[in-house]
C-alpha cells in the first residue's frame, strides 16, 4: 500500500456517512455503519470458493487417470483356476510372495488366444507374442521402504486377501488407476475418500491402517518409543 | 510376546581372529545398498555401517603393536531400551525393539536433524550428505529387500534386519513361529574369512554368542568372560557387541580409564 | 457493489479459512513428504525370486567357492560358499565386490580393434579371421616361435588350451604371471624331485614362522589362509612374523621380528645353523629320508653362525638362538616364505633355506607341514600331431631365456621380456595374447614394459576392461566375466589338498563377449590343418565337460571336487630324486649361485632410503584393479583424496624434516611420484613403504588416478640362483 | 502431536508435554481471537476512528 | 518521500542515505540467500559438517541467537510479571531483537535439516522424550508470542494506526500483553532449558553429559538462566550500538542502569552455579566415565579447545561482566558498561559454542583423535544472513515505528519547520507529554 492509498482510505472512511458510495448492496444498506455486511459476504464467498476448490477441484487435479494395459477379468480367472487367488499370486518356497504374475506364468495358459475376449487377444498379441512383460499398474504398490510380509499375514496369521485388497478377485474389469501426481502412488493407498475416511478395512493402505490392525491384534507391540509396533516390523 | 520370551540379537567379535581385511565392510555395502562415491576417503563423510578401526599400543618401534576392531552399530540397550540415540530423535525415526534388541533407523521418517549422530559416541550413525548415485548399470546389483536411502537422512547398521524378516517368512511358510541360529546371520558374520564374527541371540544359552560373551543379566549384560569387553561400557550404553581379545592393552582400549583403574578392575 | 480493499481482504480471509478446512493444504503437505521419501531419481531395485548359483571365484588364484545370490536375473550379491574346502563361507573384499565388476560401466562390451590409434568395433568373425590370417603368415615365414601367450595361470583347461595351441602352432613362448609359486615349485623340484604344488597344512601347525609372507594379506589362497590361521591360533598355535614393517600379519602374530629387508634367507640359514649345531633337528627324517645335509652344512649353513646372521639381519644373536630352539621344539613347526601376497618370485636360495628349515624339523608331508601336492590330473587330451613348422618353432629357445644354459631351472621369466624386446631392434615377439593379466601395470619398471609392448606388432587382450595392457593392445577380444562363464579352477595355491572348483555362469553374458576358450578353439579351426585338428571340440563348454568326465555332475552340483583324504605322501614314497630321499643338496643345487642378500637397484648416496612395497587385502593387485567398494573400504591411512600415504618411521621423518600428512616427493632411479607422509612406529627406520594396487591409469573414475603404482617406481632384479625376479624393493629418497 | 498420531501414548510424558503445549497454544489463540473480535466490535462502535 | 510513515516528532536520515544503508545490508542478505538456495538445492554437502560434526556452526548460531534473544522474554517477564515499570521504555526494542533472533533461529533450522520438506514431522510425529522436540515446539510457539508482541508495534506506525481496526487491535493486544508475556516466559523457560538439555542428556558424550533432576540435566537450568542473564546484555549492547549509529540518546540511563543491574546479578548467580556445575562435572561426572578433566582440554590440534576457553567463558566473560554490572559505580561508566555487555555477549556465545561443538570434538573412543572443523563459505554466508536481516529489520522498524518511547523527549526537534512539512497536520503531535504506545496512554 502506498501512503497515498492509506491517506485516501482514511479520508474516504471519514466521508462515508455523508456521501454514500454510488453502488450500495442491500446488505450494506441495512448495516449500521455500512461496512460489516459486504465484509461478511466476501468472507463467506471466499470460504465457499476455497471449500469447493479444496474438496472438489483439488482431488480431481491431484490424481491422473491411467488405464491398465490390459483389462484383466479377475472373476473369470477365479472361476477357472483351482486354488483361487494363490493360483496366480502364489508363495515361493522361501516364503517370499510372487505378487503380480510374470508373463511366463500367464503363458502357461495363454500361449495362444483361447477365448473371444478382445482383451485377451490384445494381451497375447502385444505381450505374449513379443515376450514383453505387461506393465501392470499396481493399486497396492507400496514404497520401497515398506517391507510387507505376505507370509506373516496369510500363512502365519491366516488372513484372507479381502481384508486388505477388497473384492478385487470378484471384479470383471480393472478400474482406472489413479496416480497421485505428487507422490506417484495409487489413490488406493490414501483411499478414495479425500478426507481419508474409511468404511472397510481395504479402503486405505496407509501406515496408520497397518498400525491400527497391529494394535488391535497385539502384533509386535515391542517398541520402546511408542510401546507399539516396532518400526523395523515394516520398514528397512 | 508378553511372556518375556524376547530375543536379544548381538555379536561377539574375536579381535584375535580379525585380520582387518575389510570383507565385513564390503559385504555390508553389497547387502545393504550402501552408496559409494568417487572419493570416499574422508571417512567422516562416507557411509559405512561397519568400520574397521586400527588400534595401536602406543609403544615405539619395535615394541609397537596393532589391532583391528570392526565396529558395527552397537545396538545399545542403555537402561531399558533407552540407548543414547533412540530417545533423542525428535521424530521417532529411530527405535529400540524389545523383541529383537535391534535399534532401528527409519529413513522415510528421518528428516536429518542429526541429533542422534551427536548422541552416539561410536560414530555408527552416518548422514547421507549426497544423493546416492550408482554408475550406469550398477543399480542392477541393488538388493530389493533394503530400501535405498535418500539424501539428507541418517542411516546405520540394522543387523541386516531384512534377513531376519526373510528368515521369519520362511519359517511361517514352513509353519514355524521361531527361527534357528543359522537362519538369521548378518552379512558381515557370514563373509568374515577369518570367522571372527559370531552372531546370535544373547538371551539364548544355546547360541554361540551367549557362550562366548557370557552376558551377566544382573549387570546389564556385562560380559563374565574375562577376555571379553564392550566398547565404552562405563557410559552405560549397554551395547550388544562384545569383543574378545587375549591382549590386555586391547581390552583396555575398549574404554576410558583413569590411572590405575583398569588394573584394579582386571584383578578384582 | 464496490469491491474495495476490505472486501478483498475479507475474501482472502474466508479463502484462507476455507482452505484450512479443506484437505488441500494437508494432503499436499503429506504428499510432498511422501515424494521426498521416494525421490524419482533414487533407484528402486525390482523384487523377484531369490536364487543362488554355486560357483568359483577367479578374481585371484585363491580358488574360493562362491554362492552367487540372484533376484530374478540380477546378481545382487556374492557370498562365500559354505562348506567349500578352501573358504567355507568366508570371502575376501574383492570377492565380495565381484558384482561391481560384472555391472561396471567400464566393461568392454564388444570386440575392438585399434585402427590408427582409435578403437573400432569389429565382429567376432572378422576378428578371428584377421588373427588367423596374421598367424598363418607368421608360420609361413617360419616365425611360429614369435607368437606368445601370457596367462594369469597355467593350471586348468583354459591355460592348457593356450598351451596346446602354442605347441601345435609351434611356439615355446608361454608365460604365466610371475609369483612366489615359481620359486616354491623350483625349491620343491630341486630338493624333492617332483613338479608339484606347495601346500601348507596350516590349520594343524602349532608354530608358523613366516619369513615375510602376508599370511592374511593375500598370500596363497587367502580364503584358506584366513580360515586356517584362525584355526591354528584358536588351538593355541604360535605365529611369528619376520619382516621390516608391521604388516597386518605381523600385527596378528605373537612376535614381530623386524629384520633388515632382503635378509630373510640369511636368517633362515642362521636358524638352520643353530638347529644343526645344537642337534635339534628331526633325527628320524634327516637320517632315514634325507641326504646331503652334512655337505650342505659345510657348503652353506656353516657360514651363517648367529653372530654373522645378527649383523646381516639386524636381529640379536639371542633372538636367533631362542627362535631356532623354539622352532625346533615345537611339535608341528612350519616355516613359510615369499613376500606379502607373493607377486615377486624372490630369491631361490632363501626359499631353499626356509625349505631346509622345514626339512630339518621333518615336517615335509606331515600334518601341520608343507606338502608337495600333486595336481589333479584330469586333463587328458588326445595326442598332438606336430607338423614340421611347429617342430621347428618349438626347437627355438624361449625369448625370455628361461630353460637356457643361463637360467636352466626357470620356466617363465616374464620380467625379462621387456628387456629382451627393448634391447633388440625389432621385437622378437610378433604376436602376444594376454589373458587374465595386466603386465603393463603389474610388471616392475612399467615404463620399460610399456615401451616393449609398443614394439610388439600385435597384442591381443582378452580383458574385460580397458586396463593398462588393453590400452597398449591392438585388438580386444573381451572374455565373459567369471559370473557369465564356465571354467575349471583346479588348484588353490598353498591349499594342502588336491581340489578342482567350477566356475559356472550365474547370468547370461551381459554384452557381446565371448569365452576365451571358444576363441582359441575357433581360431584353431580357422587355421585348420594340424592346428584345427588338435581342437576337435565344438566349443569350450563341451571341451570342459568332456575333460572333467565323471566329475562334471558333482562339480555342477557342489561347485567343487576335493580329495579330502589326502594328507601328504609318506616319506618313503614322496621323493623322486636320484636318491629317492629329500636332498639338502645335489648336483643341481650345488651349481646354484651362493646365497647372498639381493641388492636392490640404486645408489645409496643418492637414494638413502629403501622403498618396499606392501600388500593389503583391501587392495586388489591381480589382473583386475580394486572395484569401487574396495576403494571405499580402503583405510584413510593408505589413501586420502588421490594421494597415497607412504609409511615411514618417525625417526626417519625427523631426519628428513618431514611431518605427518605432509606431501612429499618420492623418487627412485626409475621415477618419482607425489605421496603423503604417514608416520608410524610400525616400520623400521630407513624404510619407506608403499602399498601395491594403486596408481592405475585409465578412465575408471573410482580407481584410476588414485595413488601411485609401486611397479612404476621399481625395477626387477635377477636372482643369481634362478633368474627369477627377486627384487624386494628399490633405493629411494623422500623430500 | 495429536492423540490419533501413530506415536501417541496416553502416558505422563505425553500428557505433561502436550498439556503444556496445548495450554500455551490455547492461551495464545484465545487471546488473539479476543483481541481481534474486540477490535472489530470497537471499530464498529467508532472507537479509534479519530484519536480519542 | 516516506515522511508520512515516519513517527511523529522524530528525525530520520534522508531517504537516500537510508536506501544506501539498506542496500549494503541487502547485499550481504542476498549473498546469504544465495548460499541458502545452494544448500536447499544441492543439500548439506555444501557445508563442512561431517559425521563427527553433525551439529556445527548453524546449531551454534541457533543456540547463540536464542540465548541472546532471551532478553525479550526476560525483559517481558520483568516488565509484565515482576512489574519493573521503567522497563516499558526498552521492552519494545527487546521484543524486536527477540523477534529477529527467533525468526533467524527458525530460518536456520529450516535449512539445517537434511529433509526440509519433512521438517514438520518433528511436530506431527513428535517424540516427547527428545529435547529437540521440546525445543521445536516451544521455539515455534514462542516465536508466535514474539510475533504477537511485535504486531502492536507495527500497528503503531503512523499510517496504520489511523485504521480503526488496527488501532483497536493494537490497543487490545497491549491490554492483555501480560498474558502473552507470561505464556512467552513459560515457553521460553522450557525451550531455553531444552537447548541446554540437548547436550546434557547425551550420556554417550561425557563432555556434554550432566546429571540433573528427573529428566532435566543441570545444563537445562543453566541454559535458561544464562539466557535470562545474558539476553539483557545483548539488548543493552544493541541499544548502545543503535544509539551510536543514530547519534542519538534513545533510552534514558536509569532504564539501562536497571536492566544492567538485574543482568549483572543474574550473571553473578549464574556464574556461581556454572562454577559449581563445572567443578562437580570435572570431579564427579567425568571421572565416573573414565575421563580426567584435563583430557577434555588438551591434546587437540592447535589447542582450539584448550583450557583458555574455560577461562574465557567463566572468568573473562562471566565473572568480570558480572562484577562490573553489579557495581553501580562501574556500570555507570559508559566504557565499563560497553565492556561488560560486550563480554557478556561473547561469554554466552562461547558457552553455546562449547556446548555444541566441543561436545562433538572430544574423542570418546580411546582410539579416536580430536575432530576438527572449519565452516564452509556457504555456512558462513547463511550465518551472516540473519545478521543482515536483523540490521535491516531494526533499521526499518526504527525508521517507521515508535520503537523508543523516550526518543522524542530525549531528542526534541529544533526546527519547527519539520512539523510543518507533515502532510496531515497533527494537533497532538506537539503536545508536551509525548504519546506512548496505546497501552501506556
Amino acid at each position: 500500500m502506498t501512503t497515498e492509498e492509506l491517506a485516501n482510505e482514511a479520508s474516504a472512511k471519514d466521508q462515508q456517512p455523508t456521501t454514500p458510495p454510488p453502488e450500495i448492496s442491500p446488505s450494506t444498506a441495512t448495516d449500521d455503519n455500512g461496512s460489516g455486511g459486504p465484509i461478511i459476504l466476501f468472507f463467506i464467498l471466499g470460504l465457499a470458493a476455497s471449500l469447493i476448490v479444496g474438496w472438489v477441484i483439488f482431488p480431481q487435479l491431484l490424481y491422473s487417470q491411467k488405464k491398465q494395459p490390459v483389462d484383466f477379468n479377475h472373476a473369470l480367472h477365479n472361476e477357472l483356476v483351482e486354488d483361487s487367488c494363490e493360483s496366480c499370486h502364489f508363495f515361493r518356497e522361501d516364503g517370499s510372495y510372487s505378487g503380480v504374475p510374470k508373463l511366463a506364468q500367464c503363458i502357461e495358459c495363454h500361449e495362444e488366444v483361447n477365448g473371444e475376449d478382445p482383451e485377451e487377444a490384445k494381451f497375447v498379441n502385444a505381450y505374449v507374442a513379443n515376450n514383453r512383460e505387461v506393465p501392470w499398474l499396481i493399486y497396492s504398490r507400496q514404497p520401497q521402504n515398506v517391507f510387507f510380509s505376505h507370509a506373516a499375514h496369510v500363512k502365519m496369521a491366516e488372513m484372507d486377501c479381502v481384508t486388505c485388497h477388497g473384492h478385487i478377485g470378484e471384479s470383471e474389469s480393472l478400474k482406472v488407476y489413479e496416480e497421485n501426481r505428487i507422490s506417484g502412488y495409487s489413490r488406493d493407498i490414501w483411499g478414495r475418500n479425500i478426507a481419508g475416511i474409511k468404511r472397510n478395512s481395504w479402503d486405505r493402505m496407509k501406515m496408520d491402517d497397518c498400525a491400527e490392525c497391529h494394535r488391535n491384534e497385539g502384533v509386535n507391540q515391542n517398541s520402546v518409543q511408542t510401546l507399539r509396533g516396532g518400526c523395523f516390523v515394516c520398514h528397512h | 510376546m508378553k511372556n518375556g520370551n524376547f530375543k536379544k540379537f548381538g555379536m561377539v567379535i574375536d579381535l584375535d581372529k580379525c585380520t582387518g581385511c575389510g570383507a565385513c565392510m564390503v559385504a555390508c555395502y553389497a547387502e545393504n545398498n550402501i552408496p559409494f562415491r568417487e572419493d570416499d576417503t574422508d571417512k567422516m563423510l562416507s557411509v559405512s555401517w561397519m568400520h574397521v578401526y586400527r588400534l595401536n599400543n602406543g609403544k615405539p618401534f619395535p615394541d609397537y603393536e596393532e589391532c583391528f576392531l570392526p565396529r558395527p552399530c552397537q545396538h545399545c540397550e542403555g537402561h531399558h531400551g533407552h540407548s543414547p540415540c533412540v530417545s533423542v530423535c525428535p521424530a521417532t525415526a529411530t527405535d529400540y525393539n524389545m523383541a529383537t534388541g535391534i535399534v532401528s533407523q527409519i529413513y522415510p521418517r528421518c528428516f536429518g536433524c542429526r541429533y542422534c549422530m551427536g548422541a552416539c559416541p561410536y560414530h555408527v550413525r552416518q548422514f547421507n550428505w549426497w544423493d546416492p548415485i550408482w554408475p550406469d548399470g550398477m543399480e542392477k546389483m541393488l538388493n530389493p529387500n533394503v530400501s535405498v536411502r535418500m539424501r539428507g537422512v541418517v542411516e546405520k547398521c540394522s543387523f541386516c534386519v531384512q534377513r531376519y524378516q526373510l528368515a521369519m517368512d520362511q519359517a511361517y511358510m514352513e509353519g514355524r513361529q521361531e527361527i534357528e541360529e543359522d537362519d538369521y546371520q548378518t552379512a558381515c558374520t557370514e563373509t568374515c574369512p577369518a570367522g571372527a564374527i559370531t552372531f546370535g541371540d544373547l538371551n539364548n544359552p544355546e547360541h554361540a554368542v551367549h557362550q562366548l560373551a557370557q552376558p551377566d543379566p544382573a549387570h546389564e549384560g556385562r560380559p563374565k568372560n574375562p577376555k571379553a569387553f564392550r566398547l565404552l561400557e562405563r557410559l552405560g550404553t549397554n551395547p550388544k557387541i562384545y569383543y574378545l581379545s587375549r591382549r590386555e592393552w586391547v581390552r583396555r582400549a575398549g574404554d576410558n580409564y583413569l590411572k590405575g583403574e583398569f588394573q584394579n578392575k582386571a584383578h578384582s | 457493489m464496490k469491491v474495495d480493499r476490505r472486501s478483498f481482504l475479507a475474501f482472502i480471509l474466508g479463502g484462507a479459512a476455507g482452505t484450512a478446512l479443506s484437505p488441500l493444504p494437508w494432503k499436499i503437505t503429506d504428499d510432498i513428504a511422501i515424494w521426498s521419501q521416494n525421490w524419482p531419481w533414487i533407484p528402486v531395485p525390482p523384487k523377484g525370486e531369490i536364487s543362488q548359483v554355486s560357483s568359483a571365484c577367479t578374481l585371484c588364484p585363491g580358488g574360493c567357492g562362491i554362492s552367487v545370490k540372484k533376484v530374478d536375473e540380477r546378481v545382487i550379491k556374492i557370498e562365500g560358499l559354505a562348506g567349500h574346502p578352501v573358504n567355507d563361507g568366508g570371502l575376501c573384499p574383492l570377492g565380495n565386490s565381484g558384482t561391481q565388476l560384472l555391472y561396471g560401466p567400464e566393461r568392454i562390451r564388444t570386440p575392438l580393434k585399434k585402427v590408427n590409434g582409435r578403437w573400432q568395433q569389429i565382429s567376432w568373425q572378422d576378428a578371428i579371421t584377421e588373427l588367423a590370417a596374421h598367424l598363418r603368415q607368421l608360420r609361413a615365414n617360419g616365425s611360429a616361435q614369435a607368437v606368445g601367450w601370457l596367462a594369469g595361470s597355467d593350471r586348468g583347461t583354459v591355460p592348457e588350451l593356450f598351451n596346446r595351441f602354442l605347441t601345435v602352432y609351434g611356439s615355446p613362448n608361454f608365460w604365466r604371471t610371475p609369483s612366489i609359486w615359481d620359486s616354491y615349485e623350483l625349491a620343491l623340484y630341486l630338493t624333492q624331485g617332483t613338479r608339484s604344488r606347495a601346500g601348507f597344512d596350516l590349520e594343524n601347525a602349532d608354530f608358523v614362522l613366516s619369513f615375510g609372507s602376508g599370511l592374511i594379506e593375500g598370500w596363497g589362497s587367502p580364503g584358506y589362509m584366513f580360515r586356517a590361521k584362525s584355526m591354528f591360533r584358536k588351538a593355541g598355535g604360535r605365529m611369528d612374523q619376520i619382516e621390516p614393517r608391521l604388516s597386518k600379519t605381523a600385527a596378528k602374530s605373537d612376535h614381530w621380528i623386524s629384520v633388515n629387508p632382503g635378509t630373510e634367507g640369511a636368517l633362515a640359514y642362521g636358524l638352520a645353523h643353530v638347529i644343526i649345531k645344537e642337534r635339534l633337528y628331526n633325527q628320524d627324517f634327516v637320517n632315514a629320508y634325507s641326504s646331503g645335509l652334512p655337505e650342505r652344512y659345510q657348503q652353506v649353513i656353516d657360514g651363517f653362525p648367529p653372530e654373522i646372521v645378527s649383523k646381516i639381519t639386524g636381529i640379536s644373536a639371542g633372538t636367533i638362538l631362542t627362535l631356532a630352539r623354539d622352532f625346533a621344539a615345537a611339535r608341528k613347526p612350519l616355516a613359510i616364505c615369499g613376500q606379502g601376497q607373493g607377486h615377486v618370485p624372490g630369491s631361490l636360495q632363501a626359499f631353499l633355506a626356509v625349505h631346509t628349515l622345514n626339512a630339518l624339523v621333518g615336517n615335509i608331508n606331515r600334518p601341520g607341514g608343507v606338502w608337495a601336492v600333486p595336481e589333479p590330473d584330469y586333463i587328458d587330451w588326445p595326442e598332438l600331431e606336430i607338423d614340421a613348422v611347429a617342430a621347428e618353432g618349438l626347437q627355438k629357445p624361449r625369448i625370455d631365456g628361461a630353460g637356457t644354459y643361463r637360467y636352466p631351472n626357470a620356466r617363465y621369466l616374464l620380467h625379462r621380456l621387456p628387456e629382451v624386446i627393448n634391447a633388440s631392434a625389432e621385437s622378437p615377439l610378433k604376436v602376444l595374447f594376454v589373458n587374465d593379466a595386466n603386465p603393463v601395470y603389474s610388471l616392475q619398471d612399467t615404463a620399460a614394459v610399456k615401451k616393449a609392448f609398443e614394439k610388439i606388432p600385435l597384442v591381443v587382450s582378452f580383458s574385460s576392461y580397458l586396463d593398462e595392457t588393453s590400452a597398449q593392445a591392438d585388438m580386444l577380444l573381451p572374455n565373459h566375466m567369471y559370473l557369465e562363464r564356465y571354467q575349471d579352477v583346479p588348484a588353490a595355491p598353498g591349499f594342502p589338498k588336491p581340489i578342482i572348483s567350477l566356475s559356472q555362469p550365474a547370468v547370461e553374458p551381459q554384452y557381446n563377449t565371448r569365452h576365451v576358450g571358444d576363441v582359441v578353439i575357433q581360431l584353431a579351426k580357422e587355421l585348420g590343418h594340424t592346428i584345427g585338428a588338435a581342437f576337435a571340440w565344438d566349443d569350450y563348454n563341451s571341451c570342459l565337460e568332456e575333460t572333467l568326465g565323471d566329475r562334471w555332475d558333482g562339480l555342477i552340483e557342489d561347485g567343487f571336487w576335493v580329495n579330502a583324504d589326502y594328507s601328504g605322501t609318506q616319506w618313503a614314497d614322496a621323493f623322486e630324486t636320484d636318491s629317492a630321499r629329500f636332498e639338502f643338496t645335489n648336483k643341481d643345487i650345488r651349481t646354484l649361485a651362493a646365497y647372498e642378500p639381493i641388492k636392490p637397484e640404486g645408489d645409496e648416496a643418492a637414494y638413502p632410503l629403501l622403498l618396499v612395497p606392501y600388500d593389503s587385502m583391501r587392495l586388489a593387485s591381480g589382473y583386475v584393479g580394486s572395484p569401487p567398494f574396495m576403494i571405499k573400504a580402503l583405510e584413510d591411512t593408505i589413501l586420502k583424496g588421490n594421494d597415497v600415504l607412504v609409511e615411514i618411521n618417525p625417526d626417519t621423518a625427523r631426519q628428513l624434516g618431514l611431518s605427518e600428512g605432509r606431501l612429499a616427493n618420492l623418487a627412485t632411479p626409475r621415477g618419482s611420484a607425489r605421496v603423503k607422509v604417514r608416520l608410524t612406529q610400525g616400520i623400521m627406520p630407513g624404510l619407506v613403504a608403499l602399498p601395491r594396487g594403486l596408481g592405475y591409469s585409465g578412465d575408471n573414475k573410482f580407481l584410476d588416478g588414485k595413488g601411485v603404482n609401486y611397479n612404476r617406481l621399481s625395477s626387477p632384479v635377477d636372482d643369481p640362483a634362478s633368474g627369477y625376479n627377486a627384487a624386494w624393493g628399490i633405493r629411494a629418497k623422500l623430500s | 502431536m495429536f492423540p490419533f498420531s501413530f506415536e501417541w501414548i496416553w502416558d505422563a510424558g505425553h500428557l505433561v508435554f502436550h498439556g503444556g503445549l496445548w495450554y500455551a497454544l490455547t492461551v495464545l489463540g484465545l487471546g488473539m481471537t479476543y483481541c481481534i473480535i474486540k477490535a472489530v466490535l470497537d471499530a464498529g462502535k467508532g472507537k479509534g476512528d479519530h484519536h480519542h | 518521500m516516506d515522511t508520512a510513515l515516519i513517527p511523529k516528532g522524530v528525525k530520520r536520515c534522508p531517504i537516500w542515505q537510508f536506501a544506501l544503508w539498506i542496500s549494503a545490508n541487502g547485499a550481504v542478505l542476498a549473498w546469504g540467500v544465495f548460499a541458502m538456495l545452494l544448500v536447499y538445492i544441492k543439500g548439506l554437502n555444501q557445508t563442512n559438517m561431517n559425521n563427527a560434526y553433525g551439529f556445527a556452526l548453524w546449531i551454534w548460531a541457533d543456540l547463540a541467537v536464542i540465548a541472546l534473544g532471551g532478553g525479550a522474554f526476560f525483559t517481558g517477564f520483568l516488565r509484565y510479571l515482576v512489574g519493573k515499570e521503567e522497563l516499558k521504555y526498552i521492552i519494545n526494542y527487546a521484543v524486536l531483537i527477540g523477534f529477529i533472533c527467533y525468526s533467524s533461529a527458525l530460518m536456520i533450522l529450516g535449512f539445517d535439516i537434511g529433509q526440509p520438506l519433512r521438517g514438520w514431522f518433528i511436530f506431527w510425529h513428535a517424540n516427547v522424550h527428545s529435547m529437540l522436540t521440546e525445543v521445536a515446539f516451544c521455539l515455534t510457539c514462542y516465536f508466535g508470542v514474539l510475533t504477537i508482541e511485535y504486531i502492536p508495534m507495527v500497528l503503531e506506525n503512523r499510517k496504520l494506526d489511523k485504521v480503526p481496526f488496527f488501532h483497536n487491535l493494537g490497543h487490545n493486544m497491549h491490554e492483555i500483553m501480560a498474558v502473552f508475556a507470561a505464556t512467552g516466559a513459560f515457553l521460553s523457560f522450557f525451550h531455553q532449558g531444552s537447548l541446554g538439555g540437548v547436550p546434557g542428556v547425551m550420556f554417550g558424550r561425557p563432555f556434554g553429559f550432566r546429571e540433573g533432576v528427573l529428566i532435566w540435566p543441570w545444563t537445562f537450568f543453566l541454559f535458561t538462566w544464562s539466557a535470562a542473564a545474558f539476553g539483557p546484555c545483548f539488548t543493552i549492547f544493541i541499544t548502545k550500538i543503535t544509539e551510536t549509529l543514530t547519534r542519538k540518546k534513545l533510552v534514558k540511563d536509569n532504564v539501562i542502569d536497571l536492566l544492567a543491574k538485574i543482568s549483572g546479578w543474574m550473571i553473578f548467580f549464574y556464574i556461581i552455579a556454572k562454577i559449581i556445575d563445572t567443578i562437580y562435572w570435572a570431579t564427579v561426572t567425568a571421572p565416573s566415565k573414565g575421563f580426567t578433566f584435563l583430557e577434555f582440554y588438551t591434546n587437540n590440534p592447535g589447542s582450539a579447545y584448550g583450557l583458555w576457553i574455560l577461562i574465557a567463558e567463566i572468568g573473562v566473560c562471566g565473572v568480570l561482566p558480572a562484577l562490573i554490572l553489579i557495581t553501580p559505580k562501574l556500570r555507570r561508566i559508559q566504557g565499563f558498561l560497553w565492556l561488560a555487555v560486550f563480554l557478556g555477549v561473547i561469554g554466552v556465545c562461547l558457552n553455546r559454542w562449547v556446548m555444541v561443538l566441543q561436545v562433538l570434538a572430544v574423542p570418546v573412543l580411546t582410539f579416536e583423535d580430536w575432530f576438527t572443523y572449519l565452516p564452509s563459505w556457504q555456512e558462513v554466508a547463511t550465518t551472516l544472513l540473519p545478521v543482515a536481516y536483523g540490521v535491516i529489520m531494526i533499521s526499518v522498524s526504527y525508521r517507521y515505528l515508535p520503537i523508543f518511547p523516550q526518543e522524542r523527549e530525549l531528542n526534541p526537534i529544533d526546527e519547527p519547520a519539520a512539523a510543518a512539512r507533515e502532510v496531515i497536520p497533527e494537533p497532538s503531535a506537539a503536545g508536551p507529554e509525548p504519546e506512548l504506545s496505546p497501552a501506556e496512554s
